[in-house]
C-alpha cells in the first residue's frame, strides 16, 4: 500500500500542470461571478451575507474559498446554484452568475432545475445527514440520472453501479442496495459525491466536504476528489475552513471574511507571500508542527468578526488589524491586483503586507 | 482538452444524453384529486308508501326489558304494550278512564263480598307466531297461562319489580312466594289458593279482602300474559325477545337506536270503538266526546285492528334530534319538552305559533295524573319525626318554596299546582286544586314565625337538610332555586345530584334526608297515591318518606276495599290533609303535557297511564 | 556531592509526583436486545489502557472520532463508571468512590468542554454559573464570592460587566473561556480539557490556547487535553496517547513526534493532518479503509484491518504496549 | 423481529394487569345492585343479586376471574343490564358500527391534513401558509359539540330544507354499505372538521423539520422537481412520525365518538360505553377496557414494527 | 417561576414579542384575566348568575319584542308576584318581599296596587280577546297602556341599577330567564379556573415525574413508564368518567375539584412524555456534565439544570393543556360530570343544545359562550403557536 504514495504525488503534479496549461492558454472561465450580492431578510432587517464577490472559475481547477464561520463562503456558492430559499434571499440585480454565457440569477427554477446536478454538482459539509436514509443509495444515484438522462433502468443501476467503482467504493454491487446509515462517514461522503458527479457536470462544488471526517479519511476524500478531477475535467470549488486542506487540493484560493474576499491568489503565492493582513494572521496563528514554536502562544488574532448587522464603514478586518491606520476605519478598500506575471494576486488592502510602504505612501 | 474527451467517452458508454427541461407536475394538480374523494354517491331514502307506517318517538334510550315481570319504566311499559296484552284495559277514548275486557269474553264477576273474581278468557287469543312454540304457531291463551304469568312476579329470580301490586293481595299468594323462594326451584305448577282454575277458559281468583284497586292491576302491563314456552326457550333473553299476544310483533331492536314493530297477521279481530252517539238526554257519552268527534276521532269506527302495518319506535335521549325530526316530517308527533314550550306556543292563550301552524302541525294537551314533590324521610333526626316541633321546621321549609317560581322558571308556568298528594281529575283532589288548610310557599314571614315557634329562629340549631335529586340538569337547577329561598330564613341545604340507582340506593337505606322524586299514576284512583304513605308500605317498598301514622294506616285500611262512594271519598280528603297538614312532601305540581302532531296522524288520543293505544293509531 | 544528589532526588521526585494514575482502565457499552433485553453486544470503548499523569503534566490524547478518547477523559472525572480496572487521584482510588466522598476530589479537578454552545446552561447568567459552584465547594467566604469571580472573569479575558449576561449573548471564543473560568473557579489541580478548541474558528482557536497555556504556567496545572489534531496536542502538550479503538497504540513524550513516531498509526495520523504548505503536499500515506465497527473490534491488533506493515501474527495476537525507554511505548509487533 | 414482539408483549403484561386493576378498582367505587334493584328491594334480594353478580367474593378473586376470561379470551359474561346479552355480542355488534364511523374519519382527516401540510409547509411563511395555519386554529378553537349541535341543525336539517329532499339523515341509523353516506357521512364530515385543525397543524411541523433536513438540499442539488422532492422525498420520511400518530389513533377507533353517536342516534361503542358507566355495567366497561387496552398495546408494538418498516435505520431489538 | 422570568429575556422571547398576533392574543388573554379576576373579586356573584331577570329570551338590542312575549312580560312574572302578595296575611310584609330580578314592588299602598292590578287584569282581560296579538297592530296602543300600568307596579330603578338591569338583559336570557351576559362572563372565571390549575398542575407532575424519569433513568424510568402507560391505556373517556363518579358522595362534589382531578388523572400525560424525552436529550449536554463534575448532587442538577431548560416545553404543553381543560369541560358538563352549581360554557352550551334552542333559533346562549371561548382558546392557540415558533428554531 505504501506505493500509492508516490502515485499520488504524480497526480498533484499534473493537475497544477493543467492549471497552469489554462491559465497560459487564457482558456475561457466556465463560470464568471460578477458582484455577487445576496441578502437576507430576517426578523431584524435584511443582512447581506455576501457584498459584491467576483471571481472566475477555469476548466480543470481547483479553486479554494477559505474563511471563518459566517464569512459567506457557503452562501456565495448556495447563490450560484440558487439553493437558497427564495422567500427569504434576495439577489442583488447587479449580481451576475455568468456560466457558460446564461447568467444562472435569470433563470427560472425549472430552467434552474436542469442546471442542477447536470451541470453544477454539489457536495454537502454532513455527510450523515446529507443522504436521504430512508432510501437505498442505488436509488439515490439513479435518482439524478433518472431527471437528466435518458437512461433506462437496468442502465441507470449499471452506471450507479460504475460511479461507485469510480468513488473507491468496495464491493459497489452489493453496496448499492444499502441504506446509508450502513455505511460509515467516509462511505457515505463518496456516496454523496458519486451522486454529484453522475451527470458529469462541469462544476462541482464541495462545501466543506471533509470537515465532518477524520484525518485519515480526509485525506482518502481529497485524493479521490483530486483523482476523478483528472479524469472528468470537472472544475472544483472548495469550501473550506481549513488552511491545511487549501494547501493540499487547491490551485487558487479565495480568502473571505465578513461577506467579501479579501484575498484572492494561487495557492502558492497565498502561503508563501500573503498580502492581507488577515491572511497572514490566520496563517500565523495555525499551531505549526516542530518544535520552534512549541508550548509557545501562538500569535492569535484577537477580537472578533464584527456582525453582519452592525457593519463598520471602513475595512471589515480595521478592529483585528494590526497594520490597521486611520484611513482603514474611515474607507473600504477595493480589491485590487497586486503583484507582478503569473502570480498574480487580488487582495482588500489599502497596505497589502509585502509593499505595504508602497501603496501606503502612494495614497 | 483532455477532460472533454473523458466526458464524451463516458456519456458514449452510457449514452448520457441530456434532457431538456422537463414538464412538471404542479401542487394544485393534486388537489382536484384530493376533492373527488369527497363526491361519494349520494342517495336519497325512499320509503314503501304501500303499508301503512307510524314513526314514533320515545325521549329516552330506550327500554332495558320488555319482560312485563322485570320491567319497571314507564319506556318499558310502553315498548312491552305493543307485543303483551293484559286480561283489562280502559276504553280509548271514554273520560275517566273506564275499564273494559281485553283478554277476557266479558268483565270479570265479582262476588258479593268482593273478595271472588270470576273470570272468562276469549276463545280466539293465540299467541303470536313463535319458534318456541311446537311448528312455530302460537297457540291458544288458556286458564293456566294467566296464572303463570301472575306468578311470575313472585319468583325472585326474576327480580320482579312491581310485588308490591301483588302483596297482601290474593289469599295464599304471599305464602307461595315465600315457600317457593324458599325451595330450591321454583315450582310454578304447586298451586296457589287465591287461584282457583274452573277449566281452560274460565277461572276464579280469591282476595284476602275486597281489595277494590285489584282490577286496575289487572290492566297493568306488569300482569301481561305470556306463555311459558317462551320463558323456558329465551330465559333471560326473553326480555329481548317478547312473546305475547298483542297486536305488534317486535321485528328487529337497535339497543339505544330503534324498535320496529309489524302488525301480528294473526290479531284476533278487534275492532276501532264505534261511535256512541250523543245520549238520548243531549249529554255526551263522556266527557270530551263531542271533541274527539270533531276531530275525527270516529272516522276509523268499526276497522280492525291494529291499523298501522309497522310502527317504528326512535329513541331520543337528546331532544336537539327529535325536534329536528318531528319538524321534517319524520315524526308523526312529538312531545313539547317544558323549555321549549315558548319556542313552540303562545303562551297566553297555550295555543300554537303561527309558524307551526301553518306546517300542519296541531297540539294536543294532556294533564298528567302526575305527583311532583319533594319528599322528607319521616324517620331523619333532623327533619323527620311528628312532634309539633319537627312538624313546624317542615311547615317552614315548605313555606319558603316558591313552587310558582320553579314552575315558572322550569316549566314555563303551564304545571298545576296543588295542595296534598291526590292530582286533578281524582277523587279527593281539593276544589280549586287548594286545600283550606295549607303551607304553599312563598310566604317568609310565616316560615320564620314557625321556624322561631320550633325553636330555631333564623334556622339556628338545625342541622344541614341534605337535599338528593337526580343528576339532570334541570333537577339540579331547580334544587339551587329552592336552597336559595331555605338560605333566607336560615335554613342551609346541601344538594346532592345523583344517578337515579344511587337515589334508589339511599331511599331504601332511608339514608335521604329530603330528596326529588315524581309518582305516576299507575290506575286512575287516588289510592294509587295514598298507598305512598302507608306505614307498612315503608322502605324499601312505595313509601319513602317511611310516614308511618296509625290513623292514617287505618284509614288506608279502611280505604283500599271500599268502592268508589261519597264516604271513600271523604276518607280521601282526610288522608289528604293528614298528610298536608304533618309535611311529610312538599309540592305539589302536575305536569301537563303538549304533544304536538302532523295533520296525517289520525286518531291520536294520547295517554300515559296506559300505553296501549298505539293500536288504534293510523296515517293518512 | 550528596548534597547535589539530594537535590536531584528531591527534584525527582517532586517532578515524578504521580497525580492521576489509571490502570487497566475497561470501558464497555452495553448494547441490549433479545428476549430478554440482555446484552447482546458491547462497544468496547476503552479496552485495558493504562497510563500516569505527573503533577505539573500536561497529558494530550489524540485520536479518530470514536477511538475512546473522549470516554477517557471521561472515566477520569467519574462521568462514565469503569466497567473494571481503577483510577487513583493523587494517591487515592476514586474509582470506587460515592457521590458524597468525591466531591472533595471533584474540586480538585475540573472538565473543560468541547462545545461551547452546549457546556453553558443557557438559563444561568456568567454569575450564577461560577457562583454556584464556588459556593458548593466553599472556595471563598461568601463576602469575598463576587470579588472571587470577578477576578476568575478578568483572568480568562472577560469583562466584568458581562458577568449578568446569559450564554447566548456570547461568541463562542467568550463562551468557551466563560467555561474555562468556570472549571477554575475551584481553584483545581488537574483540569480535563475535552477537544476544548476543535469547534472553534480558527481565528478563534489560537486565542483560547493561548489563553490555557497561559492559566496552565500561572497556576501549575496538570492537564489532560483530549483533541483529534495532532497540530494541536504536539504544540500544547508535554506527551501525548494515541489511541485507536480503544486502546493505546503509543505513548511518547512530544519533543520531536515527526522523528519519534513509531507505530504506523501514528505515522499515518502524521502525515495525514494536512500541512499548510502547498510545496509539501501529496507526502501524504493514505490509509486505505475504515475504522473497524467498535462493536466487532479485530481479534488481534485493533489496527491490523488498516496497518499497511501487518503480518499474520498481528492478526491474531493484540501486541502489548512495551516501554521503548525515555517515557515512549508503543504497541506493535512490527517496531523494533 | 418475533423475539422484539414477544419481549414487548413480555413487558406489557404487567401493564395490562396494572390497567385492569385500576379500572376495577374506580368501579367498584360505586354500589351497582342498588340501582337495578330499585328501592323496593330487600335486604335478601340484595344478598341475591350480589351473588348473581359475582361482587360478593373478595376483589383478588373477581379480579383473579376477570384476568382469567380475558386470558381465554372468554366474553361470555352476561350484561347486566340488558338481560341474555353477553358482553362479546354487545361489543361486536357496537364496534364495526363506531368504525364505520370513525375509520372513514381518521383515512379523510389524514389524508387531507398532510395534503393541506404539505401544501402549507411549501409555502412556508406565505400568505396561504398563514391561511391555512389559521385556519387550522380557528376550526380548533370551537367546541366539539358547538360543531355537533349546528352541524346537525344546518347540515343535516336546514340542508334538507334547501334542497328539498334528503341529503343527510338528521337521526338514525341503518346497516349497509349503501346507506353509509346517508347516515354516517355527516357525522363524519363534521368529525373530520374537528380533527383537522390538530392533525394539520401537526402534519406541517413535520413536513417543515423535514423540508429543513439536510437530505432535501442534496436531493434539490441533484435537480429534483419540487413534487419529486415533496411527494417522494419529504413524504417517504415525514411518514414515520405520521405512521406514528396514525397507529397511536388507531386503537381510540373502537371508542367510537360519544357525542355523535347520540346526536345522530348510531348505536355504536362510545354510546354503549358511556351507558355502560352510566349503569355501573362493569362486565360492559371491563370487558371494552380490556379490548381496548389489549388493541393499546399492540398498537405500541405494531407501531415500532411499521416505524422498522418505514424507517431502515430503526432495527428491531 | 423565575425560570420563566429569565426565559423571557432570551432571544426566544424577543422573538415572542416581534409577533404581532401573539402579542394580540396575549392582550387578549390578559383581558380574559382580568374579568375572571373581577368576578372572583365578587364583580359577579354566583347569586347574580342565577337570579331570573326575565323571561325575555332575546337580547334587547336584537330586536322589539313581540306584542305576545310583551304581553307575557307584563302579565306573567312580576304581576303575579305582586297578586299573591296582595293576597298574604300580612300585605306589606309579603310586598316588600316581592322580588323579581332588580325590581321591587312599588312604594305603594296595598289599595292603589290592588286599583292597578285590577286595571291591568281588565286591559289583560280586553288583550286576551285577540287569538294573536303579534298579527294585529290595532291592539298596540291597549298594549302600551297595560305595560305602563305594569311599569308603575315596580319601584323605579336606580341609574346603577338599571344599567345593570340592562347588561344583564343586553344578550337576553337563558330558558330559565337568567341573564346570559353575566353567566358567559361568571363562566370565564371558571374556565380560567379549571385551565389554570389543572394545566398547572398537569404540567408540574408531568414535568416532575418525566425529568426524574428522563434523568435518573433505571427503575425510576421504568415506574413512570408504567405509570403512564397503564393510565394512556384506559380509553380517556372511562377513566374521566368514572373518576368523576368516584366523587359523587364526596363532600367535593359541588366544587371543581372532580373536574380537577379527572383532567389532572389525565392530562399529565403528554407532558411526562416529552419532558421525559427532552430530559434524556438534556441528560448529555455538556452543561449538565459539568454541573456533575463540580459535584453537584442530582436534586441540585434537575432542579437548576434539566427541569429549567425544558421550561419552554412546559410552557408550550401548559398553553395546549389550558386550552383542552376548556374544551373539556364542555364535554365533561355535557356528560353530567362537569361543573355544577355554577353557570360554566359548557353548561351554557349543553343547556342550549339540550333545551333545542338551535331548533327554535335562539342562538344566544350557545352563540354568547362558544364566541367567548372560541376567543379565549383561539387566543392560546395563537400564543402556544408562537411559543412553538420562537422555542423551536425547528419549527420557524
Amino acid at each position: 500500500m505504501r506505493c500509492k504514495t508516490h502515485l499520488i504525488q504524480n497526480t498533484f503534479r499534473n493537475s497544477i500542470q493543467i492549471v497552469n496549461d489554462n491559465t497560459t492558454q487564457s482558456d475561457k472561465p466556465i463560470l464568471k461571478v460578477r458582484d455577487l450580492r445576496t441578502s437576507f431578510k430576517t426578523g431584524r432587517g435584511t443582512v447581506t451575507a455576501v457584498d459584491g464577490v467576483s471571481f472566475d472559475l477555469y476548466p480543470g481547477e481547483t479553486l479554494g474559498v477559505v474563511g471563518e464561520s459566517g464569512c459567506g463562503k457557503t452562501v456565495t456558492n448556495k447563490s450560484i446554484i440558487r439553493l437558497l430559499p427564495n422567500r427569504v434571499t434576495i439577489y442583488d440585480p447587479g449580481s451576475v452568475v455568468d456560466y457558460r454565457g446564461t447568467n444562472l440569477l435569470g433563470l427560472t427554477e425549472s430552467q434552474m432545475r436542469a442546471i442542477r446536478g447536470n451541470e453544477i454538482g454539489m457536495i454537502f459539509q454532513e455527510p450523515m445527514t446529507a443522504l436521504n436514509p430512508v432510501f437505498t443509495i442505488g436509488w439515490q444515484i439513479e435518482e439524478a440520472l433518472q431527471y437528466h438522462t435518458d437512461l433506462n433502468a437496468s442502465q441507470r443501476r449499471a452506471r450507479a453501479i460504475e460511479m461507485l467503482r469510480l468513488v473507491e467504493m468496495p464491493n459497489p454491487e452489493k453496496r448499492i442496495d444499502e441504506y446509508p446509515h450502513q455505511l460509515s462517514g467516509g462511505m457515505r461522503q463518496r456516496v454523496v459525491i458519486a451522486i454529484a458527479l453522475c451527470c458529469e457536470p462541469d462544476i462541482l462544488i464541495a462545501d466543506e466536504p471533509t470537515t465532518a471526517l477524520d484525518v485519515t479519511i480526509q485525506s482518502q476524500i481529497l485524493r479521490l476528489m483530486d483523482g476523478l478531477k483528472e479524469k472528468t475535467g470537472t472544475a472544483i470549488i472548495l469550501i473550506t475552513h481549513d488552511l491545511g486542506v487549501v494547501a493540499q487540493a487547491c490551485d487558487r484560493v479565495i480568502v473571505m471574511y465578513a461577506g467579501q474576499i479579501v484575498e484572492m491568489a494561487p495557492v502558492r503565492q497565498l502561503f508563501h507571500n500573503p498580502k492581507h493582513p488577515y491572511t497572514k494572521a490566520l496563517l500565523d496563528s495555525m499551531p505549526k508542527p516542530g518544535r520552534s514554536g512549541h508550548q509557545k502562544r501562538l500569535p492569535a488574532i484577537e477580537g472578533t468578526v464584527p456582525s453582519l448587522f452592525d457593519l463598520p464603514d471602513g475595512c471589515r478586518f480595521a478592529d483585528r488589524c494590526q497594520h490597521r491606520r486611520d484611513k482603514c476605519e474611515a474607507s473600504l478598500p477595493e480589491l485590487v491586483t497586486i503583484g507582478e506575471g503569473t502570480q498574480e494576486s487580488k487582495a482588500r488592502c489599502f497596505y497589502p503586507i509585502g509593499d505595504a510602504q508602497a501603496v501606503g505612501e502612494a495614497s | 482538452m483532455t477532460e472533454r474527451n473523458a466526458i464524451t467517452s463516458l456519456r458514449s458508454k452510457f449514452h448520457l444524453s441530456r434532457r431538456t427541461s422537463r414538464t412538471v407536475w404542479r401542487l394544485p394538480t393534486w388537489s382536484f384529486i384530493f376533492c373527488l374523494l369527497f363526491c361519494g354517491p349520494m342517495q336519497s331514502i325512499c320509503l314503501a308508501q304501500s303499508e301503512v307506517v307510524l314513526h314514533l318517538p320515545m325521549q329516552t334510550a330506550g327500554p332495558n326489558s320488555l319482560d312485563p315481570v322485570r320491567g319497571s319504566s314507564t319506556y318499558d311499559n310502553i315498548a312491552a304494550s305493543y307485543v303483551y296484552e293484559t286480561l283489562l284495559e280502559y276504553e280509548y277514548l271514554t273520560r275517566p278512564y273506564k275499564l273494559k275486557p281485553c283478554l277476557l269474553e266479558e268483565m270479570p264477576e265479582v262476588s258479593e263480598d268482593g273478595k271472588t273474581f270470576t273470570f272468562k278468557l276469549r276463545d280466539d287469543i293465540f299467541f303470536q307466531d313463535d319458534p318456541c312454540f311446537e311448528g312455530g304457531k302460537g297457540r291458544k291463551v288458556v286458564t293456566d297461562d294467566v296464572f303463570y304469568s301472575l306468578k311470575r312476579m313472585a319468583d325472585t329470580s326474576n327480580q320482579p319489580k312491581s310485588w308490591w301490586l301483588m302483596a297482601d293481595t290474593i289469599e295464599g299468594f304471599d305464602e307461595y312466594k315465600e315457600e317457593q323462594n324458599e325451595a330450591e326451584e321454583f315450582d310454578y305448577s304447586v298451586p296457589v289458593s287465591g287461584m282457583v282454575k274452573i277449566n281452560d277458559r274460565e277461572f276464579q281468583i280469591v282476595l284476602n279482602k275486597p281489595f277494590y284497586r285489584f282490577i286496575y292491576t289487572l290492566a297493568m302491563f306488569q300482569t301481561s300474559v305470556l306463555p311459558h314456552e317462551a320463558v323456558d326457550q329465551y330465559g333471560l333473553k326473553l326480555s329481548r325477545h317478547p312473546v305475547g299476544t298483542g297486536p305488534f310483533l317486535l321485528d328487529h331492536w337497535e339497543t339505544g337506536v330503534q324498535m320496529v314493530y309489524r302488525r301480528n297477521p294473526n290479531y284476533r279481530d278487534v275492532r276501532y270503538p264505534s261511535d256512541p252517539g250523543m245520549l238520548e238526554d243531549g249529554t255526551a257519552p263522556y266527557l270530551g266526546y263531542e271533541e274527539d268527534k270533531a276531530l275525527g276521532l270516529y272516522e276509523s269506527a268499526g276497522q280492525r285492528l291494529p291499523l298501522a302495518d309497522k310502527v317504528v319506535l326512535t329513541m331520543f335521549p337528546i331532544p336537539q334530534p327529535m325536534w329536528l325530526k318531528f319538524l321534517n316530517q319524520e315524526l308523526d308527533y312529538s312531545r313539547v319538552p317544558a323549555e321549549n314550550f315558548s319556542q313552540a306556543f303562545i303562551k297566553r292563550k297555550r295555543t300554537l305559533r303561527p309558524s307551526f301552524v301553518e306546517k300542519g302541525i296541531r297540539v294536543v294537551p294532556l294533564p298528567l295524573l302526575d305527583l311532583i314533590y319533594n319528599g322528607f324521610n319521616m324517620e331523619d333526626p333532623g327533619f323527620g319525626g311528628y312532634s309539633d316541633e319537627k312538624k313546624w321546621v317542615r311547615q317552614a321549609i315548605s313555606l319558603a318554596i316558591d313552587l310558582e317560581e320553579v314552575n315558572q322558571a322550569f316549566y314555563e308556568g303551564i304545571n298545576l299546582l296543588y295542595d296534598g298528594p291526590i292530582p286533578n281529575g281524582l277523587e279527593g283532589h281539593p276544589e280549586g286544586h287548594s286545600a283550606e288548610v295549607n303551607y304553599r310557599g312563598p310566604n317568609l314571614q310565616k316560615a320564620k314565625a314557625l321556624l322561631a315557634k320550633a325553636g330555631h329562629p333564623n334556622g339556628e340549631g338545625l342541622p344541614k337538610l341534605v337535599f338528593y335529586t337526580s343528576r339532570q340538569p334541570q333537577s339540579v337547577a331547580m334544587a339551587y332555586m329552592s336552597a336559595r329561598k331555605l338560605k333566607k330564613i336560615g335554613i342551609k341545604m346541601e344538594i346532592n345530584s345523583v344517578d337515579f340507582s344511587e337515589l334508589s340506593e339511599k331511599l331504601r337505606e332511608k339514608g335521604a334526608p329530603f330528596f326529588g322524586l315524581a309518582w305516576g299514576a299507575d290506575y286512575p284512583d287516588a289510592e294509587n297515591f295514598l298507598q305512598l304513605f302507608y306505614g307498612p308500605f315503608q322502605s324499601p317498598m312505595s313509601n319513602n318518606f317511611n310516614y308511618n301514622r296509625p290513623q292514617y294506616n287505618q284509614l288506608y285500611d279502611e280505604v283500599r276495599v271500599m268502592p268508589p262512594s261519597p264516604e271513600r271519598t271523604a276518607k280521601y280528603e282526610k288522608m289528604r290533609d293528614m298528610i298536608i297538614e304533618d309535611v311529610p312532601m312538599i309540592g305539589s305540581m302536575a305536569r301537563t303535557r303538549y304533544y304536538l302532531i302532523h295533520s296525517r296522524l289520525k286518531n291520536f288520543k294520547p295517554e300515559e297511564t296506559f300505553s296501549n293505544w298505539v293500536k288504534y293509531l293510523t296515517i293518512e | 556531592m550528596s548534597e547535589i544528589a539530594n537535590e536531584i532526588v528531591n527534584a525527582e521526585l517532586v517532578e515524578e509526583k504521580v497525580l492521576v494514575r489509571v490502570e487497566n482502565a475497561v470501558k464497555h457499552f452495553p448494547k441490549r436486545g433479545g428476549l430478554f433485553n440482555r446484552v447482546i453486544a458491547k462497544v468496547h470503548a476503552l479496552n485495558d489502557v493504562s497510563f500516569t499523569i505527573k503533577k505539573g503534566q500536561t497529558l494530550g490524547v489524540v485520536g479518530e472520532s470514536g477511538c475512546g478518547k473522549s470516554t477517557l477523559g471521561k472515566v477520569v472525572i467519574r462521568l462514565h463508571e469503569l466497567t473494571s480496572g481503577k483510577v487513583t487521584f493523587d494517591g487515592v482510588d476514586i474509582s470506587t468512590m460515592s457521590n458524597s466522598q468525591l466531591r472533595p476530589i471533584r474540586q480538585r479537578m475540573q472538565m473543560i468542554f468541547q462545545d461551547p454552545n452546549s457546556s453553558l446552561n443557557p438559563r444561568m447568567t456568567v454569575e450564577t454559573t461560577i457562583k454556584e459552584v464556588i459556593r458548593l465547594h466553599n472556595v471563598v467566604p461568601e463576602s469575598e464570592i463576587d470579588a472571587h469571580v470577578d477576578q476568575l472573569l478578568q483572568k480568562v479575558g472577560l469583562r466584568v460587566d458581562d458577568k449578568t449576561k446569559y450564554p447566548h449573548e456570547f461568541s463562542g471564543g467568550q463562551k468557551q473561556r466563560i467555561g474555562i473560568a468556570r472549571a477554575l473557579a475551584v481553584n483545581p489541580e488537574f483540569i480535563i480539557a475535552d477537544e476544548p478548541v476543535s469547534a472553534l474558528d480558527v481565528s478563534i482557536q489560537a486565542q483560547v490556547l493561548n489563553l490555557m497555556m497561559d492559566l496552565k504556567e500561572e497556576l501549575g496545572l496538570t492537564l489532560l487535553f483530549v483533541s483529534h489534531d495532532l497540530k494541536v496536542i504536539d504544540h500544547f502538550c508535554d506527551s501525548m496517547l494515541v489511541m485507536y479503538l480503544g486502546n493505546i497504540v503509543e505513548e511518547m513524550p512530544c519533543d520531536d513526534i515527526h522523528a519519534n513516531a513509531k507505530h504506523p498509526y501514528t505515522r499515518a495520523l502524521l502525515s495525514c493532518n494536512p500541512i499548510t504548505d502547498p510545496d509539501q503536499r501529496g507526502e501524504l500515506t493514505i490509509l486505505e479503509g475504515e475504522v473497524p465497527s467498535p462493536y466487532h473490534p479485530p481479534a488481534g491488533c485493533p489496527f491490523v484491518t488498516r496497518c499497511p506493515l501487518k503480518t499474520t501474527k498481528c492478526e491474531t495476537e493484540n501486541p502489548p504496549l512495551l516501554d521503548r525507554g525515555n517515557g515512549h511505548r508503543v504497541a506493535c509487533w512490527e517496531v523494533e | 423481529m418475533w423475539a422484539f414482539v414477544i419481549r414487548k408483549l413480555v413487558y406489557n403484561i404487567p401493564v395490562y394487569l396494572a390497567i385492569i386493576m385500576l379500572l376495577m378498582v374506580l368501579l367498584r367505587q360505586r354500589d351497582p345492585v342498588a340501582g337495578m334493584l330499585g328501592k323496593n328491594a330487600t335486604e335478601q334480594d340484595y344478598i341475591n343479586k350480589r351473588e348473581e353478580l359475582g361482587l360478593n367474593v373478595p376483589f383478588f378473586v373477581q379480579y383473579g376471574k376477570l384476568v382469567k376470561s380475558i386470558v381465554t379470551l372468554d366474553f361470555s359474561q352476561k350484561v347486566w343490564n340488558e338481560p341474555g346479552v353477553t358482553v362479546g355480542e354487545k361489543l361486536w355488534t357496537a364496534v364495526p358500527r363506531s368504525l364505520a364511523l370513525t375509520v372513514p374519519a381518521l383515512a379523510i382527516t389524514t389524508v387531507i391534513s398532510i395534503f393541506i401540510a404539505m401544501l402549507s409547509a411549501f409555502y412556508r411563511g406565505r400568505w396561504i401558509d398563514r391561511l391555512l395555519v389559521f385556519f387550522a386554529v380557528l376550526g380548533m378553537s370551537v367546541s366539539f359539540l358547538v360543531y355537533i349541535i349546528f352541524g346537525q341543525y344546518f347540515g343535516a336539517y336546514k340542508l334538507q330544507q334547501w334542497v328539498g329532499s334528503p341529503v343527510f339523515s338528521i337521526h338514525g341509523y341503518e346497516s349497509g354499505i349503501w346507506n353509509w353516506p346517508f347516515y354516517m357521512l355527516l357525522p363524519v364530515l363534521i368529525s373530520v372538521i374537528v380533527a383537522m385543525g390538530y392533525d394539520t397543524r401537526f402534519y406541517r411541523a413535520v413536513m417543515v423539520e423535514e423540508t429543513q433536513a439536510d437530505y432535501i438540499t442534496t436531493a434539490r442539488a441533484k435537480g429534483a422537481p419540487q413534487s419529486k422532492v415533496m411527494f417522494v422525498h419529504m413524504l417517504r420520511n415525514a411518514m414515520i412520525p405520521i405512521v406514528t400518530r396514525v397507529m397511536i389513533t388507531l386503537p381510540f377507533l373502537v371508542t367510537g365518538s360519544i357525542l355523535l353517536e347520540e346526536f345522530f342516534g348510531i348505536p355504536g361503542m362510545g354510546y354503549v360505553l358511556l351507558s355502560a358507566i352510566r349503569n355501573n355495567d362493569f362486565p360492559v366497561v371491563e370487558g371494552f377496557t380490556a379490548v381496548f387496552a389489549g388493541l393499546f398495546i399492540l398498537s405500541i408494538i405494531a407501531t415500532d414494527i411499521l416505524y422498522a418498516i418505514f424507517d431502515p435505520r430503526v432495527r428491531l431489538q | 417561576m423565575s425560570a420563566i422570568g429569565k426565559m423571557m429575556a432570551t432571544r426566544e422571547a424577543q422573538k415572542l414579542w416581534r409577533n404581532k398576533s401573539a402579542l394580540l392574543a396575549i392582550v387578549v388573554i390578559g383581558i380574559y384575566l382580568l374579568t375572571a379576576l373581577f368576578v372572583m373579586a365578587g364583580g359577579i356573584t354566583r347569586d347574580t348568575c342565577d337570579s331570573i331577570v326575565g323571561s325575555n329570551k332575546l337580547p334587547g338590542f336584537f330586536q322589539q319584542d313581540s306584542p305576545e312575549k310583551r304581553y307575557e312580560n307584563a302579565t306573567t312574572k312580576f304581576l303575579s308576584k305582586i297578586k299573591r302578595a296582595l293576597t298574604a296575611e300580612d300585605v306589606t310584609a309579603a310586598l316588600k318581599e316581592v322580588k323579581l330580578g332588580p325590581y321591587h314592588a312599588a312604594d305603594k299602598s296595598p289599595a292603589e296596587l290592588e286599583t292597578l292590578v285590577a286595571k291591568i287584569d281588565t286591559l289583560a282581560a280586553e288583550l286576551d280577546e285577540s287569538p294573536n296579538l303579534d298579527i294585529d297592530p290595532s291592539i298596540l296602543p291597549k298594549l302600551a297602556e297595560l305595560e305602563a300600568a305594569e311599569s308603575q307596579l315596580k319601584a323605579p330603578l336606580s341609574p346603577w341599577e338599571q344599567f345593570v338591569h340592562n347588561a344583564s338583559v343586553c344578550l337576553g336570557t337563558d330558558s330559565q330567564g337568567r341573564s346570559i351576559f353575566f353567566r358567559g362572563i361568571y363562566s370565564i372565571k371558571i374556565a380560567i379556573q379549571i385551565g389554570l390549575v389543572t394545566a398547572l398542575f398537569s404540567v408540574a407532575l408531568g414535568a416532575f415525574l418525566g425529568a426524574a424519569a428522563g434523568y435518573f433513568g433505571g427503575w425510576v424510568d421504568h415506574v413512570v413508564v408504567w405509570i403512564y402507560t397503564t393510565f394512556s391505556s384506559i380509553p380517556n373517556l372511562v377513566l374521566l368518567v368514572v373518576l368523576a363518579y368516584a366523587f359523587t358522595n364526596s363532600a367535593a362534589k359541588d366544587t371543581l375539584l372532580p373536574v380537577y382531578i379527572a383532567f389532572g388523572a389525565t392530562f399529565w400525560i403528554g407532558t411526562c412524555r416529552v419532558i421525559r424525552g427532552e430530559t434524556l436529550k438534556l441528560k448529555e449536554m455538556e452543561y449538565v456534565h459539568a454541573a456533575q463534575t463540580a459535584g453537584f448532587g442530582p436534586i441540585h442538577i434537575l432542579l437548576r439544570y434539566i427541569i429549567p431548560n425544558t421550561a419552554h416545553l412546559m410552557l408550550i404543553n401548559f398553553s395546549l393543556l389550558l386550552i383542552a381543560a376548556i374544551k373539556s369541560e364542555v364535554i365533561l358538563s355535557y356528560l353530567g360530570f362537569g361543573v355544577k352549581n355554577q353557570p360554566s360554557w359548557g353548561i351554557m352550551i349543553r343547556d342550549a343544545g339540550n333545551n333545542g334552542d338551535v331548533v327554535g333559533g335562539f342562538f344566544w346562549e350557545i352563540g354568547f359562550a362558544t364566541a367567548l371561548m372560541f376567543v379565549l382558546v383561539l387566543a392560546f392557540n395563537i400564543l402556544s403557536d408562537a411559543l412553538q415558533d420562537a422555542f423551536d428554531p425547528k419549527h420557524v
